[in-house]
């Protein structure tokens, strides 16, 4: 029973307050006004969809992110925190945020980006949980691949099959 | 039946997960394994093994007899007429594709039409959509109703003299629905359209009788009746396989290679290019043979007795809803819960060792049909029974704990 | 290497062949399986089974996560560049349809032209003969010189503009040549070409490197190289795979199905269709690391040795005309005795426990070439030894004697 | 050992001097003079090819047989004591003959047919022991499924694969 203890433990961290509050009333999900780079997404072994939306000014900052979509509580709330997090930084800065988060999710490593604030990373740490819960990854990434497709402007959908 | 008896020729059941016992039901997805199979294998690889029909050495006459039993055993169990209708391929999904190629290639022009139903699994419309965009077909899916079955009617609307083929499931892996066969394949026989049936969910729950169901071809993945992985089953009447034109190319398959031209076996061999998985058609044999020793008739008193004490359970839980509602119905059953995604069900069951599945089962169309992206999967296998379903059942009732709903 | 300890782990030839034991001498036809496959086939089912990408419980998660992790065991063992280079398929047969017709449908066109050679398995043609029927494409073989070896000369003066694809054998599963691929590889891409190698034979016998060898496709049969039957590889460079349009049709190879469109994953996700050989592809993994234990130095060393023992002592023996006569070769010995047919030397064999091959071996144009319809053919795997070679040649002695010459 | 002389001894059964001698000296190897039916067989498996000549008269007798081929000397000797042993008779009966051929390849039961001739009945009696070899029992009968095609006029070869 040590095991399943230690499970109910981590299905604890998964569905912490913040993701079921996230899940349950996502933030910026809408369609942002006069948006001008926008991605689909697609978890094609779930059905979890996502589609974001930028208003990215002349020095490339994300001005407004926002989305719409349907997933599991995880995938949701990963928009919606992504959305929170993203607002108003540059380009290269998101960039560098995703990497971080991706590393964090993958092997547990601390964030490198120094100007993230307080709240913003325990919103990200809050996913961390996905962790023990391999097939649960490509929920938390979803939204953060497809930005990158927003930001690039590729022409094919982000499909978490690839990464 | 003696459930535990059965339950304990599986060698996985011995395992915990998360510190508890597997309460496996995702049986529709692949089922498991008996000792009996996975022996099968093993003793065939350490005693018997050689590539079947290309060497006169003992070792491969005794690997080449073997694997034509197989077949026998398989055209038995099927009630098949010839053993020359009985084709092995990767799957369920490549005997479709095999179809939807040499029957198309062969027999369909531009403006012909295939009948599928909303019902159907990917692997019976990707095929078919190739289809369509190579000859220029078109594709008719006829319409379920309010309860998600499949209703003959549908499908006679949707015929005309440009029909070349109907081609759905037996049983839903979504809903559990078992499709009106026999009038479907009547209609259809009085109009001369070919019939094939996706029995990937129909034989490892029906008596399998291929001359009484009459249907042109049936399909069959083995890994979802107690056999091994990557193995599949075409049966096809032999009048079509006479007909139509082979397949993959390659070795085995070919009457005589020249440069120039190329002539082909006959059915079955022309439909089996490349070395074949000859210990997976052996291990068949033997999964057959486990399902015979229990008895057909046995096991789906069994699965329908096991199936109607988790509807009934189910129903009592105000907070799910049940995925289509057909009369009749078979080992499937999808449900969504108000509030919580199909894959967070999944998670938390999977703590208890309830192992489902969620997603939209390659079933789009069905899930597009009723508005939701993915929904969660119990489904049954011989080794399953009444605890199983308590444990399901609380296993759903601490998802709304989880989620404080 | 230690032979014995080699040998021993081949739990096969434990077993007596006509009171003697198996000198096993048809591994071009399909290898031997050590116990570390067989094992992990057995211990993947009684443990671990489950269906794979496709369900979030545990089982499910093992199950995917050991799949995925043959596919980069593979990627490394290939020296391939990305994972998404290696797909998974039933076989070498299958691998090159694959290519044939995915690459055909989209690159190739009336008047086109394909260079083959007269060395090629009939899985390196067939599917070649089906695009020329459908595109009217040409194929082209290039001819082999006396000692019945591939020429680069021979290939480039039948290039043209026209050409679309080169396919050849790496090793040749009757002559046991080995093809200059550097040379021909160099060639076609210096005119971009795209170059198919037929690495049925060349993987068990030779250390691989994709991005040395540049080729753009490379295909492998698993039970060749001491894997489980029903299992292939096809290596395609990822330029090439993010290019080609899928192949087989079904679950898990979309991204998005409606009732009017399809859209479909990425490489190598689109072509693998249907549910896959999960325990064939974790028992492969196992493979890899059985070869990789003993290392491939080693075993080129030790399969060279026996195959030079071999030809010397068959060269002593009169009666025997050995099939082609390469200067670099491996592992593959085909011969013919006047006045016995094949059949009748593998029959006679048989009784001394060697399991040799008789027949065209899937190669009639190059059997129609040197004008026999077939030849008896003795293969080596890693098992064999010495002594080995030692019965072969007492045993074939005694067929002259059956025969009374 | 014991199986591995029982072993030899089928050996000896299965090359007896009189399928050596046919397989050498194979009789009726040609093209028969004025031929009105023929048809082509074929082992893809082990590549024997055999073609059988026949002319036929009003009668349905079979006036004169031949054959052309390659295969070991089970098929060739197979094909040569048929054509010795058809030569003359009828339709009808050859094909009585036939079914004792066949059925004495896979059980041992004894010729229903009277009228065979003692000679007649030994030679075919000499290829009995491919039933201890089943992969050579396509190589005994190639010849004489080929000879029904011909019969039947069939326009596909005979091919032992199906058979
Ligand atoms: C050179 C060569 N190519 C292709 C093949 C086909 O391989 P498979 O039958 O495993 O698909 C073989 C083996 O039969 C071979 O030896
Ligand atoms: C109804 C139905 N059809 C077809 C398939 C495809 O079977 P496979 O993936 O084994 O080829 C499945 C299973 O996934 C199924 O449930």
């Amino acid at each position: 029973m040590q095991k399943g203890f230690q499970y109910l433990m981590d299905l604890k961290e998964l569905y912490q307050e913040i993701i079921l509050d996230h899940g349950k009333n996502p933030r910026n999900k809408k369609i942002c006004e006069d948006f001008n780079k926008e991605a689909k997404g697609h978890n094609p072994l779930c059905g979890d969809k996502v589609h974001i939306y930028l208003r990215v000014n002349k020095d490339k900052k994300v001005e407004d992110i926002s989305f719409e979509g349907e997933g599991c509580a995880i995938s949701i709330a990963s928009a919606s925190i992504m959305t929170e997090v993203l607002k108003g930084k540059e380009f290269n800065l998101s960039k560098k945020i995703l990497d971080d988060f991706l590393k964090m999710l993958k092997d547990g490593t601390k964030f490198q980006v120094n100007s993230l604030k307080e709240n913003e990373k325990i919103s990200m740490m809050s996913l961390s949980g996905v962790k023990k819960f391999p097939m649960r990854v490509k929920c938390a990434t979803l939204a953060w691949h497809t930005f990158i497709h927003a930001v690039e402007e590729k022409k094919i959908n982000a499909n978490t099959e690839k990464v | 039946m003696n459930i535990k008896s059965v339950k304990s020729q599986f060698p996985i059941f011995k395992k915990k997960i998360n510190g508890n016992s597997l309460v496996y039901l995702d049986s529709a997805n692949s089922s498991q394994k008996p000792k009996a199979v996975i022996n099968r294998l093993s003793h065939f690889y350490e005693n018997e093994f050689s590539n079947v029909g290309r060497s006169v050495h003992s070792l491969a006459v005794t690997a080449t007899n073997r694997f034509e039993e197989s077949r026998d055993i398989i055209k038995n169990f099927l009630n098949a007429k010839h053993r020359e209708e009985i084709i092995f391929t990767k799957g369920a999904t490549e005997s479709i594709n095999l179809v939807a190629s040499s029957y198309g290639d062969k027999f369909m022009k531009e403006g012909d039409e295939i009948i599928l139903t909303e019902l159907e699994h990917h692997s019976n419309y990707v095929p078919w959509h190739y289809l369509r965009d190579k000859k220029k077909a078109v594709i008719k899916f006829a319409r379920l109703n309010e309860n998600l079955e499949i209703k003959t009617d549908e499908i006679k609307k949707l015929i005309t003299n440009k029909t070349k083929m109907i081609a759905l499931t037996h049983i839903s892996n979504v809903t559990g629905g078992i499709s009106p066969l026999e009038e479907i394949i009547d209609l259809a026989n009085s109009k001369k359209i070919p019939v094939l049936i996706d029995g990937t969910q129909g034989a490892p729950h029906l008596k399998l009788d291929m001359q009484k169901i009459g249907c042109d071809f049936y399909v069959i993945s083995c890994h979802k009746m107690y056999g091994p992985n990557g193995l599949g089953i075409l049966y096809g009447k032999k009048k079509w396989l006479d007909l139509l034109p082979p397949y993959q190319g390659g070795g085995g398959m070919i009457d005589e290679v020249k440069k120039e031209t190329i002539t082909f076996a006959e059915t079955p061999t022309k439909f089996e290019a490349g070395t074949m998985q000859t210990a997976e058609v052996v291990a068949m044999g033997e999964a057959v043979k486990f399902i015979e020793s229990i008895g057909f008739k046995t096991i789906l008193d069994h699965e329908n007795q096991v199936l109607n004490y988790a509807l009934e359970k189910l129903k009592k839980n105000n907070s799910i809803k049940l995925i289509g509602n057909p009369e009749k119905k078979a080992s499937v059953l999808s449900f969504t819960i108000k509030g919580i995604h199909p894959h967070d069900i999944a998670t938390i069951l999977d703590e208890d060792g309830v192992a489902i599945r969620a997603g939209h089962h390659c079933c789009q169309i069905l899930h597009e049909k009723i508005g939701v992206s993915a929904t969660a999967r119990a489904s049954l296998g011989i080794y399953n029974d009444k605890d199983d379903i308590d444990v399901l059942d609380s296993s759903i009732k601490k998802c709304r704990k989880v989620f404080n709903i």
